[in-house]
């Protein structure tokens, strides 16, 4: 591949694998091959200019770094251009619609770049004294305020930094609270369709995690949940809207009952973006649960993060919640940190601080810029299009993939199909994912949740239009059509991408994770 | 609402489609009682852009920002300058929004990036596997010592009292309700103090260590040479964990890995991305090739594509919670994917030649500000030996002194008093950090603010 | 087209036009088809949200639009996404070297776009009162005083709006120059290797060209200038680098001669970036030349503009530059509009206003955001790394490609080739053009100038690395040879780009130059 | 230098290749006396981004910005919001930094969009054809007198009193040396100015008139039914050439094509575009099909490819200088591309439901604050009938009291002092603009401030 640089003759891989085209370069026209910083940089390039160092002598003697780091550096036209060749290599929300389950792509306003970018928010220290930084605490307050109010709970935690660290920072609480009442509950009861780091958090404070299986109509069996409850249940860990994209409609059921028998209730609120405005998930009677801004509340994915995971919290756990937080005084407003708190009756029970300093306040002023230009009345508007758009992709696509839940009625966010309807093709839900990226189109989630076979979760959000969803659904209409007369096709399938399939398997067998220079070794 | 492209007239048609008589049907499973008949009350209809961008910019004046004022604050964010062109490729669409490349195909760009990043990370650190990143360094080094006791087998983690206290109160947080032991100490204010405390570890370390857990240079700034304790953790059988919370140093510094890290967690906002009152930040995290399974987090590996192509793919996933679910070495999902495209960039911008020249000027300056303030009557150097950010002993309580400072529009640098509440044997320790951005303006500001404030 | 939206079956277009491939979308993974702004929105659609309008009653009665105006609309995430496809059809310096010879395609900092959109810069109006707006006066002032100190002249005009509007205001100069002194010469001799804005200019205020012609090194041909000087000859408007990419020797010869028959010499600056720093055009005896910000001091293109083109003067010419201009005063910097000019007594001579405002502030910042970020030291090596790109260019392509004026000596910033390699191939430079594309570059500048044959101008500029040029020159090697091969393939050229090769005869046989609906006529 | 690739190692290995000594060989040509050998004098040499961005940022200040202050300035060029996302597309560096789509395969982004934004450019002026953008309104509105001369093959130009006098400025600075004749005449400060105008234009126009230029809303902001006008143009066979500098207006006011203009020029800045101190700008330029070929500047079409497939194209370049050269329609090449985007998006967010609400909310607050200054003494109402931009007449000269204004931190509109200067019977004139910015309190801060400032 370093080649490429410099120029290996490759072939051009046409969509049918046939090498009848040449080009020198590897490139395909606007589909550049890039190769790797280590093969153009050299340690002895640079893309910045700095003032000169003045001459004193350190102090560092032989600590100084004497090794060659092998570090490379470009100049900054190259740096842009390795950067842009590489991001032209992925597909992207501003590119189309991507629809993955459970993950909320849905569009990020470029407003909140603007406002997240403001020196006032961009460049304050976490550490400079509070007089200095009172509009950013206020920010978080406000914030805060419309966290409670659209969930109808008395507290929040704003410092965990993504959605798993939020339930970290629940499952802490509700930890906290049995302790303080002198009580070592220690199950976890979560749905078999919980998302993974539900049951991975329960064990990482120490709880032990025992399943509850789905009903047939996709939500948590009732029954077996209350036959499980009793004095060794701490908590359930349960996810409404479900991630088969449905309601959990006994909710209130279940929080009454898991209360009456001295547990309490974390919901997983990854999916709060399918009922916020409608619902609030306090009226149900849940104790705790994280939401995710990257995914409601639109703050942009990065490629798999930054995120960040507020938590709210039921009068029972409040107590409990960690350190620091945002408190409004007369005179302003106050980051409550470790001293205060100890001295405060009301806080003296907090578990503690969870995150070195105040969590992800660049992804606060997103959402928060995001919540005030949709309105309490936009955002209702935000869950009841969100549903409908992928009621229309159910109802539009149940005929050609296998609909394991279509006959419970309505989903809520997100279209599940199981793989039944692949089972005389010879084909998985594999191969249908990779012939829609020669479609132009980001496959849904596969394979997750695990209760159906096959999994295809389809979550196109409410930024979604109708003439782009109608695309999406010819073309799956069009390739489930196409999967019996041409199978084969399929299991080569993408043909069109900057890469064919990849082999996962020959990665994990001998993993190579840092570049070695194979020409040096 | 600007943000939603579907019409009363689209609306209609697609429920005609889904045969549902109207929205309200779609929602029949919600409980009557928790059903919302309109807008929550209590907060703000739908706003235009311009009103909304006024009311945030209005609440963002009334913060002091660090580009505009003497500044020298640090103790784990450092106001460092990023070059333009780093912001402008992290908001390229393609990689603002993307999801995590679980469609290799098309997502090379966000991997190979990863694979640079994850490549950069190591010969930092001096160690041969670094992961896709963590939420930021506390929460690395939490996980660092749960990686040490699944290594180990052990349960007693022994953290250095130079460690950050932040961090430390997250590990503490953290192990709360496991039966993990934490034994740690709180620092003097007292010259050459790393010395005493490593002694101190390197006589405790025993058999039941999993891992002792250092931060080089420390929270008081001093650095180290931690070849004595790496040894010592070996000779028990035990991890070395040191944690680096300003990355630039490693321009200058030698690596963890030269002095026997078995795993290196650090804070990676210094390069690429911006103090941010706290976040995002970027957790970096690496470690010898031999613990990789038991490493958290995402990891992107080399492979091959059907026609034989070099490409990349995340891998080693029977780690990850989405996996491995209960049985995860970790329950991290979304990280700090955008954070660690910043860092990349800019490392790349630097190269080794940037990189040590930037850590020369920041060691140069911060040399240059503690001789001038060694010399204020009142003012104590504890820190001898340090590369951007030093202690000093002030006659009397640091954090009273800091406030008097902000009013006079100097930030002038992080007390003690704030760090470790209650502590009166620490009130007096003011730490200052000093980067390529302090202007000799901005060393005279700091200067005569001290002269200006009333007997301190 | 309306169809791909929604999704009309479309053939992949294979590399050899075969069609063994289908995609339902016609989307080629992530090269993705995108309709016309018409097509995809409708005038209900929109992407802002407004103030309500307060009920006040107006005042246009009879005078309101009644008419549909026909404008289609779409949501932000919809418009987003329309832009964000289209922008990737195309080809940028940002992707790869960009070597379109006179274009001066180099990297575009982002510094300058940075500082560019600083609300002290972006955000004032040219008719504040000066008091407030004495920031921008300053940077102005700046600017000119790096332009007359890089080129040696003792004065500029900064309103010039791109290259063709400097040359304009450098010829206005010359004609009211003459004017003054009551001269009427209305010969303007061009060399034919110019540029069209050239002669398109002179005539524009009046003249009436003559051609020059070259001389067998692609210089001006000194006798036949010399001999056709005289009383009618108003000025000669000269190119220096010239388009050929080599310098004028004679430049100075030239100057003397012109002036000492009373005429003026302009000098096209276009190639300013090939000597800044090496050589003052002020020193050669010009009277004035055009400075293109955006190609010199790389503003960037932006896709056709917008540029700026300030103009240096002499002595002789500084009284006759137009209005208005910036002037620093005891208190602070003063714009000299007309009043003023009207009282002071060297400027009444001023040809007028040739812009509504001030010229291109926000190219202004750009250019001197770049210019202090070079430095005197760096801009020097910018043009000795042009000149340098170039030189390699041309001794590595000069065996396989004709390069008529190699023979004499190095070129300046750009490598000038003719077809007449292509003789026996029945091959054309557009061809060769066309066949890069595939290969991932965008083609050099094709048939101009007009003194070679099939000409092939290449341009590097100092912003590539030789890794780039080694790769440009590895497949123009390539393509050469394969040239005589195959033919055929290369008529058919390119196969790999959003589109195949255009119809441009068709398109001006019958134009179509706004949308009609197609459906609804 | 950070912009610069090549390392001295590069340098040497080229000059080998090359064959040159070293790299003063290559600039031979330049005569020994004009050859420099070092850096320019007098210039700074080569500064780190971070201090460069100081400098710049410290010029920036000294500005006093339109969207921190009370601001009534326009006159041609008007402070609207623009939406983020439109900067965050024009900064694609796929259209950023591309250059003029002369290899349509890979150029059909720019391409499309000029296509798009001509198509809008038509329908908003209610014309049939428009061309790919030209410097600004000034220097379309010169293009179209040329052109109309080519067309009518006449060399009279009558020009309305209500053009804007810079517009007129331009047109006379071009035809100084031309054999074209320019008529115009000043503005009077009296209600009802354009109808006199009109008259004046109506009675003149003859056999040997080449064009009527006429500003709709005029540099009074009085708005007009040109009708009249049009149909005497038509009947002298001349053509009718209408400028309009607030675009804005035209969601709001019948379209000059709806009028009877043969030609239609204006400046674009108003949509997508912010004030920038006067540029870049935006020149719009739309006229009749059948006097296409005599149109100056770019124009895009649609064709096919050898598929068959739909793409656009650079088109009708005979009229062009690179291929026309002398005979060319006009000189210009570089043109506003970029601010033509910027314009296509805007428009594109807005839609025609989005441009009437902005067009309607502009009138109706200039109409508010016209009413509110109308009863202050000493203030008189020139303009009745107005978009969002209209006259007043103080009771004594403008300028002076606009200075005081600015010192009170009020940007209160433009004198008519600074634009005729000289021109006593106008120097009472006072041209305010309001725009969909202008809030209630600004409204009240501009009343204080006439309140303040004494007698004038
Ligand atoms: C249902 C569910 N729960 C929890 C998470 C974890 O959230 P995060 O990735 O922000 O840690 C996710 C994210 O994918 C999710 O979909
Ligand atoms: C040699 C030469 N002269 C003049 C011009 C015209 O400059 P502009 O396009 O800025 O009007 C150009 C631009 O291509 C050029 O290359």
């Amino acid at each position: 591949m370093v080649m490429a640089a410099t120029g290996r003759v490759t072939r051009i891989e046409t969509n049918d694998g046939a090498d009848d085209q040449v080009t020198f370069t590897g490139n395909r026209a606007l589909m550049l091959e890039e190769p790797l910083l280590f093969e153009r940089g050299s340690v002895d390039r640079c893309g910045v200019d700095l003032q000169p160092v003045p001459p004193v002598t350190g102090n560092l003697g032989a600590l100084l770094r004497s090794d060659p780091i092998g570090l490379p550096g470009l100049s900054e036209p190259e740096t842009v251009r390795h950067y842009t060749r590489l991001s032209r290599q992925n597909y992207a929300i501003d590119m189309g619609i991507f629809p993955l389950g459970s993950c909320t792509m849905k569009h990020n306003p470029r407003l909140n770049e603007k406002m997240a970018r403001l020196p006032g928010f961009a460049d304050i220290h976490p550490l400079q004294p509070q007089a200095s930084v009172q509009g950013a605490l206020q920010l978080i307050d406000t914030l805060a305020d419309w966290l409670m109010k659209l969930t109808g709970m008395p507290a929040v935690a704003m410092s965990p930094k993504a959605g798993a660290h939020g339930e970290l920072c629940g499952m802490l609480a509700i930890r906290a609270a049995l302790e303080a009442r002198g009580d070592d509950r220690r199950v976890v009861l979560v749905p078999e369709s919980a998302h993974g780091t539900n049951p991975a958090t329960a064990v990482f404070c120490g709880f032990t995690v025992e399943n509850i299986p789905a009903n047939a109509r996709g939500r948590v069996d009732l029954d077996a949940l209350l036959a499980r409850l009793g004095a060794d249940v701490a908590a359930v860990m349960i996810t409404n809207p479900n991630t088969c994209g449905l309601f959990e409609p006994d909710m209130v059921t279940i929080c009454d009952a898991v209360h009456g028998a001295g547990g309490f209730v974390y919901c997983d609120g990854a999916n709060f973006n399918a009922i916020v405005g409608r619902v609030r998930p306090g009226d149900l009677g849940i104790d705790a649960m994280h939401i995710n801004l990257h995914k409601t509340f639109s703050t942009p994915h990065g490629g798999g993060g930054p995120g960040s995971g507020p938590v709210v919290f039921s009068a029972a756990l409040a107590p409990f919640a960690p350190l620091p937080f945002v408190r409004k005084t007369r005179t302003g407003f106050e980051l409550v940190e470790e001293m205060q708190a100890r001295e405060s009756q009301d806080f003296d029970r907090s578990f503690g601080r969870m995150v070195a300093f105040h969590g992800q306040m660049g992804m606060f002023v997103r959402a928060l810029a995001y919540m005030m230009s949709h309105g309490a009345d936009g955002l209702r508007q935000v869950a009841e299009d969100a549903v409908l758009n992928a009621n229309y992709i159910l109802a539009s696509l149940k005929d050609v993939f296998t609909a394991p839940f279509a006959e419970t009625g309505p989903c809520m966010h997100e279209a599940l199909f199981s793989d039944d309807f692949l089972h005389d093709t010879g084909l998985t839900t594999l191969d249908l994912a990779k012939a829609m990226i020669d479609e132009g189109f980001h496959p849904m989630t596969m394979y997750f949740p695990l209760v159906v076979h096959g999994a295809m979760l389809v979550e196109p959000t409410e930024t979604e239009s109708k003439a782009s969803l109608d695309q999406l659904i010819g073309a799956l209409r069009s390739l489930a059509g196409r999967m019996g007369d041409d199978p084969a096709a399929f299991k080569g399938a993408p043909y069109l991408a900057p890469r064919r399939r990849l082999d996962e398997t020959a990665a994990a067998r001998k993993p190579v994770l840092n570049w070695k220079d194979v020409a040096a070794a | 609402m600007r943000y939603l492209p579907l019409t009363p007239a689209d609306r209609s048609a697609m429920l005609r489609v889904i045969g549902a008589s109207d929205i309200d049907a779609l929602f029949a499973d919600v409980p009557e009682a928790a059903r919302l008949d309109g807008p929550i009350a209590g907060l703000p209809m739908h706003s235009p852009e311009m009103l909304v961008e006024r009311e945030l910019a209005a609440m963002a004046a009334k913060n002091l920002t660090a580009g505009t004022v003497p500044f020298f604050v640090g103790c784990g964010a450092y106001k460092h300058h990023v070059p333009a062109s780093v912001d402008h490729i992290i908001q390229r669409g393609e990689f603002l929004t993307s999801y995590t490349p679980y469609q290799p195909e098309i997502a090379q760009g966000t991997l190979q990036v990863l694979f640079e990043f994850q490549s950069q990370v190591a010969r930092l650190t001096g160690m041969e596997v670094a992961n896709a990143s963590m939420y930021d360094g506390s929460t690395a080094m939490t996980e660092a010592v749960f990686m040490a006791r699944r290594v180990t087998r052990r349960a007693k983690a022994m953290v250095s009292a130079g460690v950050h206290p932040h961090y430390v109160a997250v590990l503490k947080t953290l192990t709360r309700f496991t039966d993990d032991v934490v034994e740690t100490a709180l620092p003097e204010l007292t010259d050459g103090a790393p010395g005493d405390d490593l002694v101190r570890l390197i006589a405790a370390v025993d058999g039941d260590t999993s891992c002792v857990v250092v931060q080089n240079p420390n929270i008081f700034g001093h650095v180290t040479d931690l070849t004595p304790l790496a040894d010592a953790c070996h000779a028990a059988g035990a991890l070395l964990i040191v944690v680096v919370t300003e990355v630039v140093s490693l321009g200058l510094v030698r690596s963890p890995g030269e002095m026997g890290a078995d795993i290196v967690v650090g804070e990676g906002q210094s390069i690429g991305n911006g103090l941010n009152f706290g976040g995002p930040y970027l957790g970096l995290f690496a470690c010898r090739e031999k613990h990789v399974r038991q490493m958290p987090g995402r990891l992107c590996g080399e492979t091959v594509d059907a026609d034989g192509k070099r490409g990349f793919v995340l891998t080693l996933s029977t780690r990850e919670q989405h996996i491995r679910r209960e049985k995860a070495t970790s329950n991290i999902c979304t990280n700090s994917g955008l954070c660690a495209l910043a860092f990349s960039v800019h490392m790349t911008l630097l190269g080794e030649k940037g990189l040590r020249h930037l850590a020369e000027l920041n060691h140069a300056r911060a040399v240059q500000l503690a001789e001038r303030l060694g010399r204020i009557p009142g003012i104590e150097l504890v820190t001898k030996t340090f590369f951007n950010e030093f202690t000093v002993r002030l006659k009397s309580e640091a954090r009273p002194l800091l406030r008097e400072l902000t009013k006079r529009g100097v930030l002038g640098g992080v007390s003690l008093g704030r760090l470790y509440p209650g502590e009166r044997s620490l009130e007096r320790g003011l730490i200052i950090a000093v980067t390529e951005c302090a202007t000799d303006a901005d060393f005279d500001a700091l200067e005569d603010a001290f002269d200006e404030v009333p007997g301190w």
